[in-house]
């Protein structure tokens, strides 16, 4: 149903051209700052592909590759990483690209005058970034770090301008200044970006089909959040790519010969994450229970059509260390049934609801409106009545960002802990997401109170085996212990996974469009329109 | 001296306006929970240092009272300083800057196409001779209470799906001034206006048609037309200029629903933007701007019905009363 | 020479009413004053209506007929809207009945005067000249800037002679005035009535419609009486008001109040209400003051009728409104029954409210419009704190039964006179105040109100204090009167002294303006 | 006795109501009957999922076809009405407590009161009603409940504004003129003339209002600020449904008629409601 970098394939399209502008417009929020450094979410990494590249890029395969640097080596003890620079790259502002450049760039990601968040915590392990000459450059790290090729990979840390970053947060945030194949010219909030061709560009990633610039003059990148308005400039020729369509728009898309690509973010999968610190789900045979009774294939079926297929894994299916249990996740009432009675679960209210010691079985699940669109917040309605029927009551809350992560904050910082299930993407290249997401160190806040392990938990033998993989760059024996830890996340249903983090996009009138193999996020270098 | 008395409690009513906005909002967003300072540092979520968190706090006055971060945000709206927006980090006064113009052109031809839809409507209205004609007046009159309670973002979405999406008339996607890509959003706006406004001016216009002094026009040679245009439509213009200054306000209510389905730049999608990510003096300076906006423009509503109506001149405070529940502005 | 109106067998229906005019003839000369008068719904205004195509105006279309329709020379048997506009206006002038509401607010009265005139083409600066000449023809001083003002800045008889204005501007050959002496007081009234009779010496034909048969008799030649729609009698003026042939003619002669009140006057009996020094300046919006009441004194004894006489605005309804204490004087006390009344704190009054009563001028709008007729005499007799039942009192009043259950606003401008009056009795009052009770009321209704009044007050031994502005009505009920001016009282004494030799310019202004019938 | 007058009562209401007053009201009733019995029109669970039978058209998915989750439609839209409807009812009833206090305060108070209250008036019409409801789902998360306070507040100046103008007008009455010159006291003079006088307009608005409410909140909903799910609330199913318009009518034609002939009937018959009215 869908091509990777697929060419317009069923649509008559005209003939490729030179030139010309491209017309994207996205529905993920529109960043208050294009430079990636600075926080570091999704829809920075989407733009920031356009115009800033990472120093090491990854294929389809998860294999990664040479981008800044061409060559790499790491030290016995994994403590000293040698990087080798490409030769003869300049920024667009003319800086050349050096060691020097690297190490600024780490530096200020360092800089908590950056406030950098993602990109902070992908460097966090580098003490020091040592210059060896011009076109080398040395991290000496605080502890091994077998995810730190992954991490340099993603947008969050990719490599700017030293001049650009020494103009300041303000005025980098407006136009940062990368080696990508297209320059920041103008920033309308609300409205668009203006994006104009790098005509000096050298700097291919693994991606690019051809040498030389790129083939567009020219990317307009709008801010269109509303769905259904996206898919209708689509259709009526407005835009060029849309991404974020709904499930419906991509069904409809296909048959209609507009082309589709779908591109899996690494890391997670999107799930849904029980809170093992507190009741009910503190005992595994609830949580198993709900996993058990959620049925949740039919509806991912019916709602995605297809688009989305179910997933029975922690990990993303384009993470090669993926590992997946469906034996686990097979629908079973009477066993959920079994196991809520074991539990204490044993009473019933008037209401057909769950009662234990005269508290109900309540489970608070807390949506963001902005992160789950409409079809998994239907999918989420349907868990609630599959699972009512075994007497969960789930009591679904939309929220806005801020209070969804007001809900789900620590109480140290100002947040509640109120919830019970929680659905929260998690983008990372690599497997490493894992030990963000599991390890017990996950579950001490940040000074703002989030926290990333949301199943809150705290297994001291799945936290060795996460040390122990962090450290250990042998592909082999981290696979195995990777591996070890999915099964166990798996088997203590901590978690009901669902499908990979959706990321399709449509495109009309353009070919040659391809997505990055690191977090998914399309490159236009080889993209041509068709008159 | 009454001008100048009129013109003090404008002024006054601004004022107060004013500093209930920033009191109201300053509240409402501490309460909301969420510290600002993640608002600063990458929005909601943000994983940021202990050290970065702290700086933030300071620079921004955070680790005052709150009662001295209120008087210090009193302070700056009231010397219209409403300073830096803390999630863009640009001054508050720049963004609506920015976005302020699309806002009031698409408001501006809401109304206009209101006005346009609802005078037609009205005349074709009275106008109406013979059975047939009534009947459909008759339907009409349906159609405009319906119009009247259609939700915006529906009607907008059909809009799209159909005009745009279905039949590509006209873009879809709206983000300049240009009337093409002005026309669906302001439509999608005036429709539910026009509703009422011409239920009103419907109203007036039967009236006025049938009144004394129409009568007595006719009774001097006046057709049907002179009677109209010379007479009885400034009366029925009347009640719905009134009602304009509320329309206003609803057309600038509609506009965050309709800016965010058309994709518009404009202060409805800052002003969600800034909601949902607890932006406190970028919700201020919004919400600030479109009170004070819609202070200016009952003022403006209030000065063309003087200027139509010289009974209402040297009165201090006409009745107004927009036609029910619609008052939702 | 070929009449200005001819109209035989004009019969007029309305869908759901049916025939409001009947086969209707009618024949009027150049020069000549034709009146047509009956009572209240007897079809006037809709022929008047007719005579310019429309009468359905302001209702259903109505059906039109007529053996013969010629006006100004055409004949409109047959007549289009077109060939009707163009009589309009320049033809025929029509003073229309509601003469408040007949001048646009929102217009100039120059425009609106002018309206014709610009309708046939004028020019501008021809138009302005005939409006301003139209202007002075109609009474009204300076022209120019009467011109741009807007009728809302007018007062009752300038916004009648300015509609005059508009109707004569086009010099046309006849003119229709329906009532357009019923909104004025009665000096201003009779300044109007004169400028008609001018025009129509200068040779306009001029149709009248009214029901005041005094106005009747001082300007009309001929005379067509309507009822329900028919010609009842028609004839020379003198012939029809001396020799009424027809009931109807009969009944309306008979309903004008003429004559002194009939019996004798009672001894001065206990004082009832003491005015003294009263006075009440009011400040106008502009800027500046009106003195509405200036240091006024009166008695009033038991069983004594006072008129109050006065052109507008001088100052009566405020007068009666300090009698019942609804208002503070700026200076002067009002006493009742020796007491002090006025200047008392309202909880001090209230035990004493009982005793004085005002019957207001308009009286549908003093009754809350959710009460029925027995409600508010319910409420009444309970404030009052006396035990007489409301048929008792609409008995008194000598209303039916029947209209207990009625809300004030189904009932007639008579019934609704007599409901206030029977409230104003629920509490045995020592003096009844009423303002202008009869000046909205037909003149067979208001006949029969003034007699009730008598009646009522031989029976009850009432004090009344009377305001109106027509010293006929005060004649019938009273005995003696005060001329109110400006907020003074010019002249007061016996009612007879003051009709048979009147004193002050103001009194013989208003007798003058009380039209004897033949 | 009593009885027949009341009959004759309704049965003048009735025929004063008109065509079109009767036919809203009609609707309305129907209504009404889905809010308090919706088991009676549609005996189904509006929650009850059904993923093998989502996206039916009409007939083939019953009356109104089904839904993403292959929840029927008709049952959904049925027993939604007491929740749309209760929403309505309630944001007016904010709004008309809010207008009564401001409106019959301002009116009725000493002049400083009318002057403050004005003020107030004034500042609750300048914010929007939207703007009001971002705020207030902000402090209190999303839901009907903030939704209805904030339709509710942000309809109340305008509620306040004719309440403060009907209420000075009858005080100012001659006929409350007269009832005073008969001795009746103030507080007498209220319960017995004002407020009736201003409660039956009152009645007439709140109808109206009740239907723009609904609109208001549904409006929410596109903000995601409206009723949680699985509940059926109309202006939850309209927005939801925007998304299929164009695959999938049915799902957007039963909302969208039910909230817009709903709102459409209330105002209606609320306006001839107000004509009917005693002035
Ligand atoms: N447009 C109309 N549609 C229906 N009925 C009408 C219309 N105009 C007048 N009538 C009816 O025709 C009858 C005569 O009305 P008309 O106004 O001529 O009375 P009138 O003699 O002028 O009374 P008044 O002295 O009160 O002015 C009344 O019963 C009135 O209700
Ligand atoms: N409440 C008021 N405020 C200001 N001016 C007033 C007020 N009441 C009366 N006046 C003025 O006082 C004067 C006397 O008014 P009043 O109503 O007593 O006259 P009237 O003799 O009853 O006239 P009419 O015959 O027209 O009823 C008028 O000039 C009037 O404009
Ligand atoms: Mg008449
Ligand atoms: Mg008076």
């Amino acid at each position: 149903a869908c091509s990777d970098g697929g060419t317009g394939a069923g649509e008559a399209t005209g003939e490729p051209v030179e030139g010309g502008t491209l017309v994207y417009a996205t529905g993920d929020a529109e960043p208050t700052c294009l430079d990636p450094h600075v926080g570091g979410n999704y829809p920075q990494a989407l733009i920031s592909t356009q115009y800033l590249e990472p120093l090491v890029g990854r294929d389809a395969s998860g294999e990664i590759q040479p981008w800044l640097a061409t060559d790499w080596e790491v030290s016995e003890d994994g403590l000293t990483w040698d990087l080798t620079l490409a030769e003869g790259i300049t920024f667009t502002d003319g800086t050349p690209l050096d060691a020097e450049a690297v190490k600024v760039n780490i530096e200020h990601l360092q800089d908590p005058d950056t406030a950098s968040s993602t990109g902070y915590l992908a460097v966090e392990k580098i003490a020091e970034v040592e210059p060896v000459d011009a076109g080398h450059v040395r991290f000496h790290l605080s502890e091994p770090d077998s995810a730190l090729l992954e991490s340099l990979s993603t947008q969050w840390t990719a490599i700017q301008s030293p001049a650009g970053i020494a103009r300041g947060t303000d005025e980098n945030c407006a136009a940062p200044i990368g080696t990508g194949p297209f320059v920041v010219t103008e920033w309308v909030p609300q409205q668009h970006v203006l994006l104009e061709r790098n005509e000096d560009y050298a700097s291919h990633g693994p991606e690019a089909d051809h040498d030389g610039p790129a083939h567009l003059e020219r990317i307009e990148w709008r801010f269109l959040p509303d769905p259904a308005t996206r898919w209708a400039a689509l259709q009526s020729g407005e835009v060029h790519v849309i991404d974020n369509p709904e499930p419906e728009a991509v069904v409809t898309a296909e048959a209609a010969g507009i082309t589709h690509i779908d591109a899996p973010r690494p890391g997670s999968v999107n799930r849904i994450e029980l809170n093992s610190s507190q009741a009910p789900f503190d005992d595994v045979r609830v949580r198993q229970a709900f996993v058990l009774s959620a049925d949740v294939d039919p509806g991912i079926e019916a709602l995605y059509q297809g688009v989305a297929t179910r997933s029975h894994s922690p990990l993303s299916s384009v993470e090669p260390m993926a590992y997946s249990d469906p034996s686990l996740f097979v629908t079973d009432v009477a066993q959920a049934e079994r196991l809520l009675d074991e539990a204490g679960w044993d009473e019933v209210d008037d209401e057909g609801y769950r009662v234990r010691d005269g508290e109900r079985l309540t489970v608070r699940l807390p949506v963001s409106t902005n992160q789950s669109v409409a079809a998994e917040q239907a999918l989420f309605e349907q868990i609630q009545a599959n699972t009512r029927a075994v007497g969960f009551d789930v009591v679904i809350t939309p929220l806005d960002l801020s209070a969804w992560y007001g809900a789900l904050a620590a109480p140290e910082g100002g947040g509640e802990n109120d919830y019970d299930a929680v659905s929260a993407p998690y983008t990372k290249v690599g497997p490493d997401v894992l030990r963000i997401l599991y390890h017990s160190d996950g579950t001490v806040p940040a000074p703002s109170g989030y926290f990333a392990n949301l199943s809150q938990v705290t297994d001291p033998e799945l936290d060795a085996l996460l040390d122990e993989a962090a450290r250990i760059t042998d592909p082999d024996e981290r696979a195995e212990l990777y591996t070890e830890v999915q099964r166990r996340v798996l088997e203590g249903y901590y978690i009901l996974p669902l499908y990979d983090q959706q990321n399709h996009f449509l495109t009309r009138g353009v070919e040659g469009v391809t997505t990055l193999g690191t977090v998914s996020t399309p490159t236009f270098v080889g993209a041509r329109l068709t008159s | 001296m009454s001008v100048l008395r009129w013109l003090l409690g404008r002024l006054a009513a601004a004022a107060l306006v004013a500093w209930v906005v920033a009191t109201v909002v300053f509240f409402a967003l501490r309460a909301a929970g969420g510290d600002p300072s993640e608002a600063i540092l990458g929005g909601p979520g943000s994983q940021a240092s202990e050290e970065a968190v702290a700086q933030v706090r300071a620079e921004y006055a955070l680790d005052q009272p709150l009662l001295v971060q209120y008087l210090l945000q009193l302070a700056r709206t009231v010397t219209f300083r409403l300073g830096d927006s803390y999630a863009r980090r640009r001054p508050v006064s720049e963004l609506i800057g920015d976005q302020i113009g699309g806002t009031l052109a698409l408001a501006a031809l809401g109304l206009l196409l209101a006005w346009v839809i609802a005078l037609v409507v009205a005349t074709a209205a009275v106008r109406a001779r013979g059975p047939v004609a009534r009947r459909a007046v008759g339907l009409l009159r349906g159609a405009e209470v319906v119009a009247s309670v259609t939700p915006h973002f529906w009607l907008g979405a059909v809009l799209i799906a159909v005009v745009a999406g279905g039949l590509g008339w006209l873009p879809a996607t709206s983000s300049d001034s240009s009337l093409r890509s002005l026309l669906l959003p302001a439509l999608t706006l005036a429709v539910p206006v026009a509703g009422f406004l011409g239920q009103v001016m419907r109203d007036g216009l039967e009236e006025a048609h049938t009144a004394p002094f129409a009568t007595t026009a006719r009774t001097r040679g006046a057709g049907e037309g002179s009677v109209l245009w010379r007479h009885s439509l400034r009366h029925a213009a009347l009640p719905a200029i009134a009602l304009s200054g509320w329309a206003f306000g609803s057309l600038l209510s509609g506009a965050v629903v309709v800016e965010t389905l058309f994709g518009r730049p404009g202060l409805g999608r800052l002003l969600i933007d800034a909601t949902h990510s607890r932006d406190v003096p970028l919700v201020i300076g919004v919400v600030l701007v479109i009170a004070l906006g819609y202070v200016v423009v009952m003022s403006v509503a209030d000065v063309l019905e003087r200027l139509v109506d010289p009974r209402l001149r040297g009165r201090l405070e006409a009745v107004r009363t927009a036609p029910h529940g619609e008052v939702v502005s | 020479m070929s009449p200005v109106l001819d109209v035989a067998g004009l019969t007029v229906a309305f869908p759901g009413v049916g025939q409001v005019l009947r086969g209707v003839d009618l024949r009027l000369e150049a020069g000549r004053c034709l009146a047509v008068v009956g009572e209240s719904g007897a079809g006037k205004s809709v022929l008047a209506r007719s005579l310019v195509g429309l009468a359905g105006e302001g209702g259903a279309p109505a059906r039109v007929s007529a053996t013969r329709l010629h006006v100004a020379g055409q004949d409109l048997t047959a007549a289009g809207e077109r060939q009707w506009r163009r009589l309009r206006g320049q033809d025929v002038g029509f003073v229309l009945q509601d003469a408040l509401q007949s001048l646009d607010p929102l217009r100039t009265v120059g425009a609106e005067v002018g309206e014709s005139l610009r309708l046939q083409g004028v020019s501008a600066p021809e138009r302005r000249r005939r409006v301003l000449e139209a202007l002075v023809r109609a009474g009204l001083d300076e022209p120019a800037t009467r011109a741009a003002q807007r009728s809302g800045e007018m007062s009752g008889g300038m916004r009648q002679r300015a509609l005059i204005a508009s109707a004569i501007v086009s010099d046309p050959a006849l003119l229709v005035a329906d009532e357009p002496t019923t909104a004025l007081d009665a000096t201003v009234a009779s300044g109007v009535l004169d400028l008609l009779a001018e025009l129509r010496d200068a040779g306009t034909a001029v149709l009248l419609v009214t029901h005041d048969l005094g106005a009747v008799a001082r300007l009309a030649d001929d005379v067509v009486v309507l009822d329900a729609g028919r010609v009842v009698e028609f004839g020379p003026v003198d012939e029809v008001l001396r020799r009424p042939s027809h009931d109807v003619t009969r009944a309306l002669l008979a309903a004008v109040p003429r004559g002194s009140r009939p019996g004798t006057t009672p001894p001065g009996g206990q004082e009832v209400l003491r005015a003294g020094g009263l006075t009440r300046r009011y400040r106008l919006p502009g800027g500046g003051a009106v003195d509405a009441l200036d240091d006024v004194d009166l008695l009033v004894r038991r069983g004594e009728a006072l008129g109050v006489v006065g052109e507008s605005g001088s100052g009566k309804s405020t007068l009666a409104r300090m009698l019942v204490a609804a208002e503070e004087p700026d200076a002067g006390q009002v006493e009742l029954l020796g007491e002090p009344w006025s200047g008392l704190p309202e909880r001090r009054r209230r035990p004493r409210r009982h005793l004085v009563r005002l019957v207001p001028q308009d009286p549908l709008a003093s009754f809350d419009p959710r009460w029925t007729a027995g409600k508010v005499l319910t409420a009444a007799v309970r404030a009052a704190g006396s035990d007489r039942s409301p048929a008792e009192l609409l008995e008194l009043v000598r209303l039916p039964q029947a209209v207990l259950h009625r809300r004030p606003r189904a009932m007639s401008g008579g019934q609704r006179q007599r409901l206030a009056i029977a409230r104003a009795l629920a509490a045995d009052p020592a003096v009844l105040v009423l303002d202008e009770p009869v000046s909205a009321l037909d003149v067979t209704v208001q006949a029969a109100i003034l007699d009730l009044l008598v009646d009522l007050q031989e029976r009850t031994g009432t004090a009344l204090v009377l305001i109106s502005h027509d010293l006929a009505v005060v004649r019938r009920v009273c005995r003696s009167v005060a001329v109110m001016q400006g907020g003074r009282i010019v002249e007061q004494g016996p009612v007879e002294d003051v009709w048979a030799t009147p004193q002050a310019p103001v009194t013989r202004a208003l007798l003058e303006a009380v039209h004897p019938l033949p | 006795m009593r009885e027949a007058a009341e009959r004759l009562g309704a049965t003048r209401l009735v025929r004063s109501l008109g065509p079109s007053g009767l036919v809203s009201g009609a609707v309305v009733l129907l209504v009404l009957l889905a809010a308090v019995w919706p088991d009676l029109l549609a005996p189904g669970d509006p929650t009850a999922v059904a993923p093998a039978r989502a996206y039916l058209p009409p007939g083939e998915g019953g009356l109104l076809g089904t839904d993403a989750s292959g929840r029927d439609v008709w049952t959904r839209v049925v027993h939604g009405a007491g929740q749309s409807l209760g929403v309505g009812a309630a944001a007016t009833a904010i709004g008309l407590a809010l207008g009564v206090v401001l409106g019959f305060g301002a009116a009725l108070g000493p002049r400083w009161l009318d002057g403050l209250l004005s003020r107030i008036i004034e500042v609750l019409f300048a914010l929007p009603s939207l703007v009001l409801a971002l705020l207030l789902v902000a402090v209190l998360g999303a839901g009907v409940g903030p939704s209805v306070l904030a339709v509710g507040a942000a309809t109340a100046p305008g509620y306040a504004r004719i309440l403060r103008a009907r209420a000075q007008s009858v005080a100012r009455s001659p006929y409350v003129g007269a009832a005073r010159l008969e001795g009746v006291g103030a507080p007498r003079a209220f319960v017995r003339h004002v407020l009736p006088n201003t409660v039956w307009p009152l009645v007439a608005l709140a109808t109206l209002g009740v239907g723009q409410a609904i609109v208001w909140v549904s409006a929410l909903s596109y903000l995601g600020l409206g009723a949680l799910p699985p509940s059926p609330e109309w202006g939850a199913m309209l927005n939801a449904s925007r998304l299929h318009i164009t695959t999938s009518w049915w799902l957007t034609v039963a909302p969208g008629l039910a909230i817009t002939v709903t709102a459409a009937a209330l105002t209606l018959l609320g306006r001839r409601l107000s004509a009917v009215a005693p002035a």
